[in-house]
């Protein structure tokens, strides 16, 4: 593999802020991004590649690898909780397997803009539509990781055999269509796609924010996801190395399916790396939302800790140029 | 009067309030961004921003008529998801 | 009526995210923009728009009809709650008619701010000093609404008899003048105005922020507008249809008034749209934290809500290409 | 020792806490940003950026004595612009 | 049970927490960016950004017993670096 | 001395802005930006200017006169505490005396960026290696400081009696060296360096966010700093007039052998400005911060407020310009 490929993302602001967060913890500095700062910058970055998705969506259309491309990533985001949880049964009750399984389902949209980042420094395109294909892994995965509760654990056993219904459908379809980052991700998206068709003058005019801002806010952004990354690194003594492990291997293998599936796709290098990205990162917004609503059981500090403390770090920092050599490798 | 205090996460907070409308009580004042450390764990200020949310902490003043139903209508959700209630003496000033 | 221009506002991001945000309270999303951060961009375009109503006030100068349209916009917040008072007291008391009416003779600085966009993208030029005619329409308004209540309530009666003075005028007059709102529209005029005259290089290197994010800031904005208005939109079943009508029919009424007085000033097509859009907008900033403190026996729910849930989005959705229409027809 | 919750608008703020500092308190405590309920409606966190703004809640730690002339001075704001008063006996750690 | 109510500069918070956990309390709840008035001066919300910060206001509901390690460990860091502690009595809801 | 220079930085929006924030106060406007919006600022101003001066200092290399100037500045850090302390001790108990002299010996972020926005008005020159100088006066002035107490307070003596150790030394290095301002300020100083070095392009893709938006910012806080600064002015009566005089008297003297020093270090009138302003400030944020924790028997409202409500203000509206014309006739 290309070390020189990982020199490049390493040493680019967001990457090189997200250490110096982790870093700042490590060494026991007081830095901390006050409340709610964070949710700033991260309503922020959802806005701005909602937004300029909608208008790369616009201009491209919506034919070719896209509605393809869409699918293979909402089976996906079907699949991994799928087999995910089969192994994390090994030594988790099914609460918690089908939590943890449920996140590495969906996807870290800070991920997948570090890797467009990365992609832009490379000088490889890529499409608008990738960001429909975020915005739309978060539902599955929210509903599967409740359909294994329902099948797999003594609640939904105890439901079965009483013939009532232990579980708020309603609650949890508002959970995983209506949260408030989906919501905003997929709004986002359409605002944009109308404003590109209907007034592109004011889309221009909505660049200095969303676009030549975007990327030290990114970098900004990733400071304060250093600190919490590194704080729930704690968190993860307590998990053992089996998780740790999976937290790690897991993404690896998403990966190289999912470089499988952008082949069979016919992607190109760039929505090639994107899809595989999404395929390999864990969420740590949406799905724990949703996961503590309607399996409280679980614990948060396990499914929260592996995708923000292990997972989401190593995507970061290792995970996005290993995943482009993977591509550059299986892509014809 | 009595004083409740409860603390519970953020996401269950709605849920509470219309329990605590329905109690009967004349009123509540809440504190959202509160964390904390509990039986299930810590609920730290940078989890903030993260699907997990932080705490709130919901003062009700109340005749104490109104404590058994609001303990019928909250203990349930406190069981289930998590956070704590007390209640101490008060009187109007 | 030109239905293009509806449509030419409609698909513009501002108007666009305001309806993302109606959308999410509708649909019961849990997407929140927390405290304070509305404040953050509430306290942004004041400063923006005063700064750069500033530079171009001293570009243009204090001359033609620059006084007079002044004059005649601090005329309109006098007038507009007199005669609104006397249609409210048909169905509210003294209190609360005098607290709406003054609603209305004030302005929304984000109403104005949304025409000026929908000027830019329609490339019709308007004036720095219209930003000054905002600045000046909340203070007279908010004395009349407090002299409104001293004439015609029980408390004014009360203090009339008994001789004494139940009014503090002092507080008014610190609320009308220098609440934090008016005081930082005024100032950042102020500094605008100076810093054009002094240092027209550093007023350049105030662009970046004062003037590129601000399509982008005021979008983002509108978002949480959405949100809050749609949040308000319910306490109106309380205010009954009456009220209704009211704050749908007397931004009608205020307009054609407005666009003939634009006419009689002389104003050009740009100028005179911001005439309108100030005198048909009510204020949520201003005017009810003056309410509050000296009408304390007037009902918040139902002076906000009518401002902020019914004529602000209606202002933003149709009024604005409607009052522009307006304005095409009546001025020469 | 006393203790006592206030809980009133943050637009009068300021001149309950002059209220308190005169009627011989030797501190407060004061949490802004705060929402809720009461027989005059509801304060959200949606309009602390309008002219309403939010609530805020004050807590003062003082000595019996305190509560007469802090009563005086106190009450007759919460009973003109509206906000909650509440007295509970605490006693120092 | 037991409430106690520790409000202290934020600088200190982490120090104090630590001691409520050695005290053996099952757990605490933190409302940060808390401002106030006592022995040593005013903390205001314009020096939140400043090097002093603001203060934190813990409160702790616990058993009893908790309570002698709990001011043990507690009040000696109240007394050096100020902020004031109060306990008051609380039944579980 | 050249009157116009004290005109042409009293017209700039940073200085403008600035005294709009006191007049609000002055005249009681309620106007007030809510924690933790200064957080933002103050974070965002210490992450662009060590960024910007991380990759200037690349560009510039470490010679010529860096290494110099970074070690007298570290030496005025030493050198100013320990005879203001000797002026203080004639009023002031060790403890106030050492803690306000450890304020002076550091530094204020915010006035060094407003005298680098100033020379950018003059088209002056200036290197990035003063911000690492910034940075490096921040510990040196609080390890002095806890010194001071050490040797010349009850407690120093109480601990060198008994033979115990009362100072903790671990945590006052703790807070001299990893301080969250001081860390930023140096972590993202490296970060500008790292990103320059390797990644040229990417730093290009910050600068919309460090450079551009930077002076608008800027002028934001210091409308804040105004407001904060003029509620501190009201604690100085309580100070009185030594303290007063002290506090614009001192920020001349500093200014006098900075100056001086400048000269002997061969610095041009940018680099030299900005070494004279180093010395004339005092540290708001990361000593009082070390001080309230290490000096708990000095009373913060004397030592926050003389650096904050005089010095502070003293420096920004009439120091710059003032030490402008100094450094002119000292430098050859
Ligand atoms: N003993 C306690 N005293 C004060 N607050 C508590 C206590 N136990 C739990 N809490 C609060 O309740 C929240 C939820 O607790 P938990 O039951 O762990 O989900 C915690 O995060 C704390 O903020
Ligand atoms: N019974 C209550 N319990 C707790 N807080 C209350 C209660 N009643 C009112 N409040 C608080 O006091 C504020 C002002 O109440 P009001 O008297 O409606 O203006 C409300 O927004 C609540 O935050
Ligand atoms: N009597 C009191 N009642 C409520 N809060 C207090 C009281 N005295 C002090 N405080 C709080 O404790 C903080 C620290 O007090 P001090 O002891 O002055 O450092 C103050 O800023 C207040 O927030
Ligand atoms: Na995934
Ligand atoms: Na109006
Ligand atoms: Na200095």
């Amino acid at each position: 593999m290309d070390t020189s490929l990982v020199l490049q993302n390493l040493f680019t602001p967001p990457v090189l802020f997200f250490f110096l967060g982790v870093i700042a913890v490590l060494v026991g500095s007081d830095l901390e991004i006050p409340a709610p700062l964070p949710k700033l910058f991260s309503l922020y970055l959802l806005l701005a590649i909602g937004f300029k998705g909608g208008l790369e969506l616009q201009h491209s259309g919506i034919s070719g690898p896209v509605l393809p491309t869409i699918s293979a990533a909402m089976l996906m985001s079907l699949l991994v909780p799928l087999y995910s949880f089969a192994v994390l049964r090994l030594r988790f009750d099914g609460f918690n397997a089908a939590a943890i399984a449920a996140t590495y389902g969906s996807i870290s949209a800070v991920t997948f803009i570090t890797a467009e980042s990365f992609l832009d420094t490379q000088h490889l395109p890529h499409d608008g539509f990738m960001v429909a294909a975020l915005a739309l892994m978060e539902s599955p995965a929210i509903i599967v990781g409740l359909l294994l509760v329902k099948l797999a654990t003594p609640r939904g056993e105890a439901a079965a055999e009483s013939g009532s219904e232990a579980f708020q459908w309603k609650q949890v379809l508002h959970e995983a269509l209506l949260n408030g980052s989906v919501f905003l991700l997929v709004g986002s998206l359409v605002v944009g796609f109308l404003t590109a068709a209907n007034s592109p003058m004011s889309a221009e005019k909505m660049l200095p924010f969303t676009d030549k801002l975007f990327y030290g806010a990114l970098s900004f952004f990733l400071l304060d996801m250093g600190l919490v990354a590194a704080q729930r690194l704690r968190d993860l003594r307590q998990a053992g190395s089996f998780l740790i492990g999976f937290s790690l291997l897991m993404p690896l293998f998403n990966a190289l399916l999912g470089a499988l599936i952008a082949r069979g796709l016919g992607l190109d290098a760039g929505n090639g790396l994107l899809f595989v990205v999404l395929c390999a990162s864990a969420s740590y917004i949406a799905v724990p939302a949703a996961m503590r609503m309607t399996v409280p059981e679980a614990n948060p500090s396990l499914y929260i800790s592996t995708a923000l403390g292990l997972t989401f770090p190593f995507n970061i920092i290792v995970g996005i140029p290993l995943y482009m050599a993977l591509v550059r490798q299986v892509l014809p | 009067m009595k004083r409740v205090d409860l603390i519970l996460s953020e996401r269950e907070l709605d849920t509470v309030l219309r329990a605590i409308d329905q109690a009967g009580s004349t009123g509540y004042t809440v504190t959202k961004h509160v964390t904390g450390r509990g039986p299930r764990g810590a609920v730290s200020e940078g989890m903030d921003f993260s699907g997990l949310g932080a705490n709130a902490h919901v003062i009700v003043f109340c005749e104490p008529e109104v404590l058994e139903p609001l303990r019928q209508a909250v203990k349930p959700l406190l069981a289930y998801y998590g956070g704590v209630g007390y209640v101490s003496e008060a009187s109007p000033l």
